[in-house]
């Protein structure tokens, strides 16, 4: 969070530099089917932002010690491609890309129904193409379109949006420019159907009023990305 | 009391005792266990703080380092913080590179801290563009217990508000206090049995499920939140978990501020 | 049609298969399945394409670093090619370091750019023996159906030719078009139930034995060929696949020509 | 081992900056149960040194490609703790440590009776929390200390202490300041029941006459570190 | 490839700087048994290269998920010893090793009867002592050598031999000297007795004309240094 | 004969020998295998030594770098000394990151050499805080039939002893020969059936307890020990020991001397 507060992001009738309103989300494109030879795939498109995930199983898990007799094992792996940031991304283990992976591997076990399939293995994997703000979101809400898309059985579809705060007004879904001069990055993941929760992390400071506001503003932000999603995977892609 | 050692059954025990509103150790749904606090307990580390939360036992120590400050922020030092958790503390933990676990608790522990901005890092600033002091915080845990996130979080903060940055060892001026404003401070919250509870305890951990770390700052802002593991609440449940932390970091606030 | 999945029963159903002429998908012998190639793909990256050949699909993309130049030749810049296969282009891809199998793939690709000369090191100086550009070409497997090789070879240079060096954003000048002198291209060849195949599938490559990777210059130039995999073969074997890769890779040149 | 001899570090009367005489040891304390969750620990604190041991087992030891059928397995790690030194220690990979790690295993394998406990594991934790000169000594002590507090069969405990030589003059259990100009470094495992070795290194530069005299001053101060290790492990605190 | 057309390296009869012919070969010694511990070895002097080669097996395959249920696995070690080039070479994981551990151990398995020992494994170590240009055609015609004095039944030996480019002149086996300023390097892999290959690279800028002659270089090459092989195996040492 | 190749039996093999007075190779207790001493072997090394201890063989080699002087040590240069054991030497060693063994190798070797004083730092200096000569010795094992502890000491010491600093190539001066003050050497020994042995064999290694290395300097006096491996020892058996290694030293460094 840059925080530097003389930079003016918002102009005086709440309208932002690329003239969305404070709820307002940046331009999504999801299409199935992308990755011929997994077993599922998403390539979704929001803002500036690319993920492309594709899904292998369930698959018999392997080696042995890692099999669950009663429930599969879910991997996850979270990366971001070397030309997908302004400055090339060196390739090899970071930290950052082992925490998303872990937290986003948190959120997909919650929905997925893993003990149907006892010592299998499905692998998920979730590839940056393009970066702006908000990866992590894009990378979840792409994962459980392409969990979706390879068929496997899940309680309810995860939407994934953020809001932040940039000259001290809290807004939906900053685009890169914003979150280099944000205050605050509020990523949840939502429940579309139910409104709970399985993914919450926030950097930055929000005082109890902001963070409630940054809170509603994702909640119906969710049901908007859940409209595209649904479109994508039940007919022409979503947009 | 017997606790059942398999999870599985571990986890119907929990639930039980949720349903009469107990706990393992007896505690109620927000009791915290015993809270120590010790500070400059490290002879080689230039800020540290033991702290004892029941069984659970760590150390924070300071350390600081020359750097180079980077070319887009010449007037900027920098804040590292770094969790270990290594067989010492458990027999689960195994040497080697670091789990993604470990990962995740030193990099909540750091967001807190850092993104409280109570750590001014144009403070840091030696000779602009040249040399800057580099807040090196070492977590450390010795005997787990369950709650290692909190631990952390108290001696971290604990040991960086005793620093002193070594300015004559390091031959740049006289030795001074490491500047650091406000205390933020985590309290984290498993849901054991179907309901949260706070500083649950390595077996509560054991059988439970999603676990969420609030930070918030000395006037009640969020500074930082990660939910863990596996597992589905609602908004309501997350009101109720930070309006128990609220009022939580004060009386631990309250506590550091009269060590 | 129904494929074997074993291994030893696929290897004999497309040995049957080459004995007839055949191949899983109908193509001869030398022919090549459906080409796309795309550019300026990657908002993020200085130059890049996609290439989709059948089923496989790679991207490629050019970034640029401001280097020192090494000390023995102070008026060069560098290039630099590296290939990931990560776990999503393939159920047998895992994460980790690099296999022996996909350093092969990125060296091999390297060569075949690298030893054309189509990069001028030396056009890439900007302060003799202080600042040079050092281009970078990440190639990246989105699918593999097979012939990787291929794939990348074609990316590769197709997202060389596109680049723009950011002289700006590194405050060296101003942006200029990356100068690339020829279009290297690979050709790749699997010998599959005894006889050598054009552009093979994954399955081909599965139950196949070698490969031979030839890359030619414009003029028919060799710059690079590469041997992978347990296998024997004839000059007169190798002299067939020299042929047909010089009228192959002048096909695909035209192509990259236009586009 | 620096060898600069034009510092004096001990006077005419054979006494060294810190009071001791040439025999003598800093000061010693010693504490059992330190790390509730372990089988056994100990926390050793001698002069500025400070280790904390834990030890875990007779456990299963996995996996079983590590099992021994007629023995236990002994596993042992000794770390230095990051802000343990003066320059803070990068956390990681570490010739050093591996070596005092190995040569540590191989004392206590060397009493312990691993074949009591076929295809189990004993883990031995040894960290340094803060370090002056002789930390593996330490770490060898307070291990086998640990052990005992973890019940675990030994056929005598390990004491392990250093001489060395200073301004060309032969002392026991250097600190740090006589260490950075020592020039010679002598530690010993010493079985204090029957005065027998199990543990022994040495680098610098001894004489024959001197190597004895520094040798013997090691046999002697066994017999006083052993009397405070038995109060530790039998009543009170060591000390 | 260095390609600095301006340093003459070839006179105007044709004749190279060692006094060489275009198609000559530098010299070649070759003993084996030079590993006692191994079960076959091979030590191969080529110019200034030198190589040690030794064989371990067949053996026992562990673990045993790498066992092949009908056949032996080969497992290729090429390294470069530190000592062995000019500049140092920093031992450890290094790209271009891996690369020719590969394609030596794909030429290997294509002469090497494996089926003849199933489940178990063979271990091929080739290590550069001395390197000057053609390191890994040294270490393949070694390992060869080795293999045969291990007793493993192959289907030929394989001689590997490079031809390259200098001065815009096609000539056998390039030096050190010349191959710094070389324009093109072919190294093949030649079953002697059918002239069939099982090991090719390239690099550099060889016209349609040039390659073939460095081709039949390399086919002509092969014949002569297949001569010192088989007497290196059947009686005094080959030079 | 016939040696048991299971450890147990082979232990008791030993201990029968043993009681006997008699070793696997008809050795005495204190006898040396047949030792070969070469130099001067390696083309691209400064100094380099091949030594043979039975059906054990090593190299040493020698090379140069220029290294930038500690802040804390401006006139000195550095001394490195590493020991790989690759598979070539022995069906037990395999590729990947070094063992705990070979690491102690390396370092007691490294500590004899150090230790002894017999490379004068200040000596590798060239501009004081700005360039120094850091010589790096390389162990390398051909072949490990036990031993290989004293076959590296040895044959680093007569490496160092024929190196020339090449300060033609660094355009640092003329090549000069590397001050080298005294032949520090080392001997080994491993309890072997209850007794403790000089030059074990790979078998005496594989069925014996554990192993003490001394390394004496020109005068007698002592530079390093290292006792390694499971096992009890008793003053009096590590005088005995010692009284050897000051003989053995003496008849070892003679014939390095007269090389």
């Amino acid at each position: 969070m840059g925080g530097y507060g003389d930079v003016r992001m918002i102009d005086d009738n709440g309208m932002r530099m690329d003239g969305r309103g404070p709820g307002d989300l940046r331009e999504i494109f999801i299409e199935t089917g992308v990755v011929p030879v997994a077993d599922g795939s998403c390539r979704m498109i929001w803002g500036t932002n690319e993920a492309i995930v594709s899904i292998y199983g369930p698959m018999e898990a392997h080696p042995r010690k890692i099999q669950r007799q009663d429930s599969a094992v879910l991997a996850v792996e979270y990366n971001m491609a070397p030309f997908s940031t302004t400055d090339r991304m060196r390739p090899g283990f970071n930290r950052r890309s082992k925490e998303i992976s872990k937290v986003t591997k948190d959120a997909l076990e919650s929905v997925v129904l893993l003990e149907l399939y006892p010592r299998s293995k499905i692998q998920v994997n979730i590839e940056i193409i393009s970066a702006e703000a908000g990866t992590r979101c894009v990378g979840l809400t792409a994962a459980s379109v392409a969990l979706a898309d390879a068929g496997i059985p899940m309680t309810d579809l995860v939407v994934s949006v953020a809001s932040g705060k940039i000259n001290d007004i809290v807004v939906c879904d900053l685009n890169k420019e914003e979150d280099n001069y944000g205050e605050a990055d509020l990523p949840m993941g939502i429940l579309p159907n139910t409104g709970e929760l399985v993914f919450l992390q926030m950097d930055g400071d929000l005082s109890q009023e902001e963070f409630k506001q940054a809170w509603d503003y994702n909640m119906n932000a969710a049901s908007k990305v859940h409209e595209i999603m649904k479109k994508a995977l039940t007919g022409g892609d979503g947009e | 009391m017997s606790v059942p050692l398999v999870p599985k059954l571990l986890r119907a025990h929990l639930r039980e005792l949720a349903n009469d509103n107990k706990r393992l150790d007896d505690r109620g749904q927000w009791d915290s266990r015993n809270l120590e606090i010790e500070h400059s307990v490290l002879p080689r580390a230039e800020g540290s703080a033991k702290v004892r939360i029941g069984d659970t036992i760590v150390y924070a120590g300071v350390k600081f380092q020359i750097m180079t400050p980077y070319e887009d922020r010449p007037n900027q030092g920098g804040l590292m913080c770094s969790a270990e958790v290594r067989p010492l503390a458990g027999r689960k933990y195994e040497p080697g590179p670091p789990s993604a676990e470990s990962i995740e608790l030193g990099r909540v522990v750091d967001r807190g801290i850092r993104e409280s901005g109570c750590i001014d890092v144009d403070s840091l600033c030696i000779i602009p563009g040249e040399k800057a002091w580099q807040v090196i915080l070492d977590l450390f845990a010795v005997s787990d217990d369950g709650n290692l996130f909190d631990a952390f979080a108290i001696a971290g903060i604990v040991a960086l508000k005793q620093a002193i940055i070594p300015g004559e060892r390091f031959g740049v001026g006289e030795d001074s206090k490491l500047e650091v404003n406000g205390t933020p401070l985590m309290c984290s919250y498993h849901k054991v049995g179907g309901r949260f509870v706070y500083d649950a305890t390595f077996r509560e951990e054991l059988g439970g499920d999603e676990r969420i770390h609030i930070t918030l700052g000395d006037n009640g802002n969020v500074h930082s939140l990660q939910k863990g593991l596996k597992g589905i609440f609602t908004t309501s449940e997350f009101e109720e978990i930070m309006g128990h932390a609220l009022d939580r970091t004060k009386e631990i606030r309250e506590i550091i501020n009269t060590l």
